[in-house]
């Protein structure tokens, strides 16, 4: 494997005195899927906010391809090849299915100041955006407005539209959350045909999903990192089990 | 609070009055521009009290021909003046298109209605262009120029021996014509000078400004407030402690529509004191009599000068009507019997200069109590005979 | 859309109005009633700062409450020059629509970066701003504001003095400010003040400098309202800051929610209906603002959507 | 320097902004708490002034009719509240100002009807119409320091409520977090209802002050309500602290530039020009006083925590 993709170093966070990245250090090697897992209130969520650039740390620093990116705006980061699906549906709700996917690949391209050609007769965006549609399985959805989805069709919607980007890394929230067994196993699918091709940091509460699909996890514990290996070896640890596993084990 | 519904009531029917297509005969089409509608309303209601009883007392004709009068509401606004002056030209294509309460409106609304060939016939306005380089052979008023009255004020304060005044004034057309005629007149210093905000978000707390009129040092206090801004202003002079220290002159501010308010809110302080003018209520005139008798009479008030000059106006354009013999194409016959000014005026004879402002006499009048108590203004003295304004040399009628 | 087999009662309305207006000259002359000829010209020009305000309003969920002001500068921009004899309406018009793209790109610089209510009042303070700017430009008229002899002219190509050409080189303005948003908001440039009004925060993360998008988005809505201000200013020959009171702004908001916020030809609906409403109504009374005051409540209360809503209710039931 | 001028002017400056400031704490607490846009606050602003004219006309005293007429203010708040605004609350912005922009129209053209178009004037009684010797040779009318008196006591009082009562809590829990409040088990209704009423107080009680001084006349609100929208949003919405440093700052610019801006700019212009510029020109600097604040802190000066 090669060098770090994305670096995480001594990254800090805190809301009113309580720290919620502590001093976080994590690198994602290419190609990989590193998944980040941890009880509720661990931070996953605030630090993947910081990843996407919603978040300004306090302190540390965060690189991506080698290059300082901490203080980059979100769209400056979509720019360079960092997608995020979002853990609570984040879409264009009152647009097509089609026109939410077609947007993404139009940011992709870098061509929106365009202001006279019909978008939606344009057939380098709506061919690739139903190509982005296939692979996850919403081309029969196109024409829907987002909004009269299902919620299991919504969480697709998030995977297509971060892949319409063409990243090269993908943050994933949870994009499990709130899914049956059925669609879930469908969700599985869908990521592990993007494995290999595709970088993923991972954040998501479905262990099952997360041992079926990781390459390496890190465990999130109050804001600290308690441990990062391989899934048999986070199987293993000690004091995973006794901070995480352990309790769900029961 | 009858009566006053039953004022609105008339007014509302004028202001819906259609322009029926006249039936055969031809009629006297008048449009009046004033305003009806926010705190300025109680001025145009003046006026259109006053048109309503000329429309009595000639019974509805003008030589024979029945009269249709068209009130539009401008609300204090020169754009909506505009445009309403518009609708009267194309819509209800009027003879006369008179009224104009304020200098700014009737600005804006001069071009469109001379463009159109009508007579334009200001009641009250008398901005200094239109007396000048902007003067037109179909525009008249029955008013004057608005610079007249305050340098009339301005001899009145020479002859009082006051030697510095503090200017103020709203800042708009006529406000601006008011400090010019002071100051021409006026032989002292001007030790200081205010333009405060107009229009319907008029200024009208002027602690500011009382403060530093206060601090001047200044003889005397100039002001022109029309309207309600008016007696706000002789409020906070009182209650500034100005009253008896700073004498206070004004011009188009201390008149029937402010009495009655100031004498229910005890400003005592407003007895005696001094105003110029062209008319006052109780001028002697055999028209004068009748006019404001026969207003007392119908609205129970005194009326205001607003009020005269839209009753002269009517009586104005039927000198006119009967003097072409109702023959309403006869633009040219009409002017020319306007020029004579051959009518009986509230303000006794007169004549009209080059630019068709009135020639007229300016009075010094005071505020007085009447027999019955109410307070209202008195002649005492005449501060110009025949004058004419300083503009109509500029003029090239 | 441009098969009359596939309209519904939104398409035909919108047809069936911009012809009405096309032929109202002739109506207007064979019943020699020029002034309401005026009233549709002063509608249609309404209607054009309607729908600039629309682009940013209901395409692009940008609320500004001072978009009066560009009316007043496109005014002005017709209004100075002339003041000082430069009649050429090219240039006018190109100094209106530049002033206003200026005004807006500055001040949108400042504004796009608050949101809600802030932005609101924002908006609402720059107009203010330009509006007392005025009001202290004694050279331009002050508050009485200012009076052109002339029309702007075009070199005689044509010649806008003559009342029934105005009316159409003013239908002709509307015609064209409609194709132009209806482009606009079809384009991907649209694609993108589309998404970012839906969801802002995901547009970012996909990679869109929203903010980028919609300060462009409101310099050309500006730029569309300074034109219009430049017709009103030839229309009524006369200029005042009065034009840019913020009582405007809002009444420009309620013509563009009355017919219904972000769809093409709602605002043109809301003017028609505002302007002959405000006519017709202070015809009757002088108590007329009340009236249009409990409709303006009603239409906010029960009719979402507006005039368009209602219409695009009519063509589902069919 | 004339220091009795100034004096004088820095307090014709509080005295405008105490008004502003009664004027624009209740619209913060309204906009802060329940996030609803009011415009028509100026309306009840000058439903107060009318209220006390009538009053002091029937009663023949202001201060009998000034208390009167505030429980009349906020009989029309609550039902403006019960008839318009509550069906708004869960609306935008857009509504919000739409509605009341509406209910100005109402306001104005119903006043028009009942009191007629002149405005009506209000009489003080002797005491209060003179003037306080407040330094030596330095008078202020008795009356606006009553204004400025009755301002400060009325944000002292807030400012207790806000901070040591339990409705104060929640006004401040609602300030920053509007569902928390609802978790706590209040009814959210009557709250607002409440606060709505007490925001018409204020507003009347900022309009009956102003009243005898430039007497009540119809659409009296409809500037200032837009001034008092600008010292919320420097003071940032919600903020008690906030609406009262910003008053005092707007109060303060707009008297200031009405008494010393026009002798500044003759340095540069015609007297004439100086004259006529400067009171427009003073207006203006509270804009761009507020556009400077926004660029740098979008929040406002004080923002209410956590929001």
């Amino acid at each position: 494997m090669t060098a770090a993709f994305l670096q995480i170093s001594n990254l800090y966070k805190s809301f009113g005195g309580v720290a919620a990245t502590d001093h976080v250090d994590l690198e994602v090697l290419e190609h990989e899927v590193h998944a980040v897992i941890g009880p509720n209130g661990a931070g996953k969520t605030t630090l993947i906010s910081q990843l996407a650039g919603e978040l300004e740390p306090d302190d540390g620093q965060v690189a991506f391809l080698g290059r300082d990116i901490t203080r980059l705006p979100p769209h400056a980061r979509a720019q360079l090849g960092l997608a995020r699906s979002f853990q609570i549906t984040s879409l264009m709700l009152d647009m097509t299915v089609r026109d939410n996917v077609a947007l993404a690949i139009q940011a992709h391209d870098g061509h929106s100041f365009r202001f006279w050609r019909d978008a939606r007769r344009d057939t380098a965006l709506t061919d690739r955006a139903m190509q982005a549609l296939a692979r996850v399985g919403l081309e029969g959805r196109a024409d829907t407005i987002a909004q009269q989805m299902s919620h299991g069709e919504h969480r697709q919607l998030e995977i297509a539209l971060a892949l319409a980007t063409d990243p090269k890394l993908l943050l994933l929230d949870e994009p499990m959350a709130g899914m049956g067994s059925e669609e879930a196993a469908r969700m599985v699918e869908i990521l592990r045909d993007l494995k290999g091709s595709k970088t993923m940091l991972l954040i998501e509460h479905d262990m099952d999903a997360v041992f079926a699909l990781a390459d390496r996890i890190t465990v999130l514990v109050y804001g600290k990192v308690i441990a990062t290996g391989k899934p048999d070896e986070i199987r293993a640890d000690e004091s995973v089990r006794r901070a995480y596993l352990g309790d769900e084990a029961g | 609070m009858f009566k006053r519904l039953m004022l609105s009531a008339a007014a509302a029917s004028l202001l819906a009055m259609p322009a029926m297509a006249s039936g055969g005969h031809d009629k006297v089409k008048i449009g009046f521009v004033t305003t009806i509608t926010t705190g300025a309303g109680i001025i145009g209601k003046d006026m259109v009290d006053a048109l309503n009883l000329a429309m009595d007392d000639m019974g509805g004709k003008m030589g024979g021909l029945e009269v249709d009068l068209i009130v539009e509401d401008d609300g204090f606004k020169p754009g909506i003046g505009k445009q309403k002056t518009d609708k009267l030209i194309k819509q209800d294509d009027v003879h006369f298109i008179t009224g104009y309460l304020w200098s700014h409106v009737l600005l804006a609304s001069r071009k469109t209605a001379l463009d159109s060939g009508k007579f334009l016939i200001s009641s009250n306005a008398g901005p200094s262009q239109l007396a000048g380089k902007l003067c037109h052979k179909n525009f008249f008023s029955t008013s004057w120029q608005n610079d007249q009255t305050p340098m009339a004020m301005g001899e009145v304060l020479n002859k009082k021996g006051i030697k510095s005044i503090y200017v103020m004034a709203p800042n708009y057309a006529a406000g601006k014509n008011m400090v010019a005629g002071v100051e021409r007149t006026f032989k002292g210093k001007i030790v200081g000078k205010d333009m405060t905000k107009w229009g319907k978000d008029a200024q009208l707390d002027f602690s500011a400004e009382l403060a530093k009129a206060k601090a001047s040092g200044a003889g005397a206090i100039f002001i022109f407030y029309p309207g309600k801004a008016g007696g706000a202003f002789i409020k906070q002079y009182q209650q500034a402690g100005l009253q008896g220290k700073i004498p206070l002159y004004s011009v188009f501010t201390v008149d029937s529509i402010a009495l009655p308010k100031l004498q229910k809110g005890k400003l005592n302080g407003v007895l005696g004191s001094l105003n110029t003018q062209f008319w006052g209520p109780d001028l002697d005139t055999p028209q004068n009599k009748k006019f404001v008798s026969g207003f007392r009479k119908k609205y129970g008030r005194y009326p205001s000068f607003y009020a005269a000059q839209s009753y002269d106006m009517m009586y104005l354009i039927k000198s006119a009507v009967e003097a072409v013999k109702g023959d309403m194409h006869n633009q040219d016959g009409l002017r020319a019997a306007m020029e004579k000014a051959n009518f009986p005026s509230v303000r006794g004879k007169f004549s009209y200069g080059n630019n068709h402002f009135p020639i007229q006499n300016f009075y010094l009048r005071k505020v007085v109590k009447d027999a019955d108590g109410n307070w209202t203004t008195t002649i005492v003295d005449t501060v110009f005979k025949n004058h004419q304004d300083t503009y109509a040399s500029l003029c090239k009628l | 859309m441009l098969d009359p087999r596939l309209w519904q009662a939104r398409e035909w309305v919108t047809a069936l109005t911009l012809a009405a207006f096309g032929l109202a000259p002739v109506f207007t002359e064979l019943a020699s009633q020029p002034f309401i000829l005026d009233l549709i010209a002063r509608l249609m020009i309404l209607a054009i700062a309607a729908v600039s305000l629309n682009l940013i309003l209901g395409h692009g969920g940008m609320i500004s409450f001072g978009h009066a002001a560009y009316i007043g500068i496109g005014a002005y921009a017709v209004g100075i020059p002339a003041y000082y004899e430069i009649t050429n309406g090219f240039l006018q018009i190109a100094i209106a629509i530049g002033a206003s793209a200026v005004f807006a790109f500055f001040t949108g610089l400042i504004s796009l970066r608050t949101k809600g209510v802030y932005f609101i009042m924002i908006t609402m303070a720059f107009a203010q701003m330009v509006y007392f700017a005025f009001i202290s430009i004694e050279e331009y008229g002050g508050d009485d504001g200012l009076v052109i002899e002339t029309r702007s002219e075009f070199g005689g190509l044509f010649d806008i003095e003559d009342t029934t050409t105005f009316y159409y080189f003013t239908w002709v303005s509307l015609v064209a400010a409609l194709y132009l948003v209806r482009r606009i908001m079809r384009s991907r440039f649209g694609m993108v003040i589309e998404g970012a009004k839906g969801n802002e925060r995901r547009m970012q993360s996909i990679g869109f400098d929203t903010y980028k998008y919609r300060l462009t988005c409101y310099v050309i809505a500006g730029m569309i309202c300074g034109y219009a201000g430049a017709l009103l200013g030839n229309f009524t020959s006369f200029f005042s800051p009065e034009m840019m009171d913020w009582t405007h702004s809002g009444e420009l908001l309620f013509m563009v929610v009355l017919g219904g916020a972000g769809s093409l030809f709602g605002p043109v609906l809301g003017t028609a209906a505002f302007v002959l409403l405000e006519e017709f109504l202070s015809g009757i009374t002088i108590y007329w603002q009340a009236i249009f005051g409990v409709l303006l409540i009603l239409v906010v209360l029960f009719a979402p959507g507006g005039i368009d809503g209602f219409l695009g209710r009519l063509g589902r039931k069919r | 320097m004339d220091w009795g001028l100034l004096i004088t002017q820095v307090l014709n400056g509080m005295q405008l902004g105490v008004l502003l400031f009664l004027l624009a704490s209740g619209l913060t607490l309204v906009f802060g708490i329940m996030d609803f846009v009011n415009l028509a606050h100026g309306s009840l602003y000058m439903m107060g002034a009318f209220f006390c004219a009538t009053l002091t006309e029937w009663t023949g005293s202001f201060v009998l009719a000034a208390f009167l007429a505030l429980p009349l203010t906020a009989l029309v708040g609550l039902a403006v509240e019960i008839i318009v605004v509550r069906k708004l609350y869960r609306r935008d912005h857009l509504d919000h100002v739409l509605a009341t922009f509406g209910l100005i129209l109402v306001f104005d053209t119903a006043v028009q009807f009942i009191w007629g178009p002149a405005g009506t004037a209000i009489p003080l009684p002797e005491w209060l119409d003179g003037r306080v010797e407040i330094l030596p040779n330095i008078e202020f009318p008795t009356f606006r320091l009553l204004i400025i008196a009755t301002g400060l006591v009325v944000a002292i009082a807030l400012y207790w409520i806000v901070t040591h009562t339990r409705t104060g809590m929640l006004i401040r829990a609602g300030a920053s977090n509007r569902t928390m409040v609802s978790a706590l088990g209040i009814d959210i209704g009557k709250l607002f209802l409440g606060l709505f009423a007490l925001g018409a107080v204020l507003a009347g009680l900022a309009g009956l002050m102003i009243a005898p001084i430039t007497e009540a006349s119809i659409g009296m609100g409809n500037e200032i309500i837009i001034v008092a929208f600008v010292v919320i949003i420097i003071g940032g919405i919600g903020s008690i602290k906030g609406a009262f440093v910003a008053a005092l700052l707007v109060g303060l610019i707009d008297t200031m530039g009405r008494s010393f801006l026009d002798s500044f700019l003759k340095l540069f212009m015609s007297i004439q020009n100086a004259e006529t510029s400067a009171p427009a020109i003073s207006a203006m600097m509270i804009y761009i006083l507020m556009a400077a604040v926004l660029a740098f802190r979008p929040q406002g000066l004080f923002p209410p925590k956590g929001r």
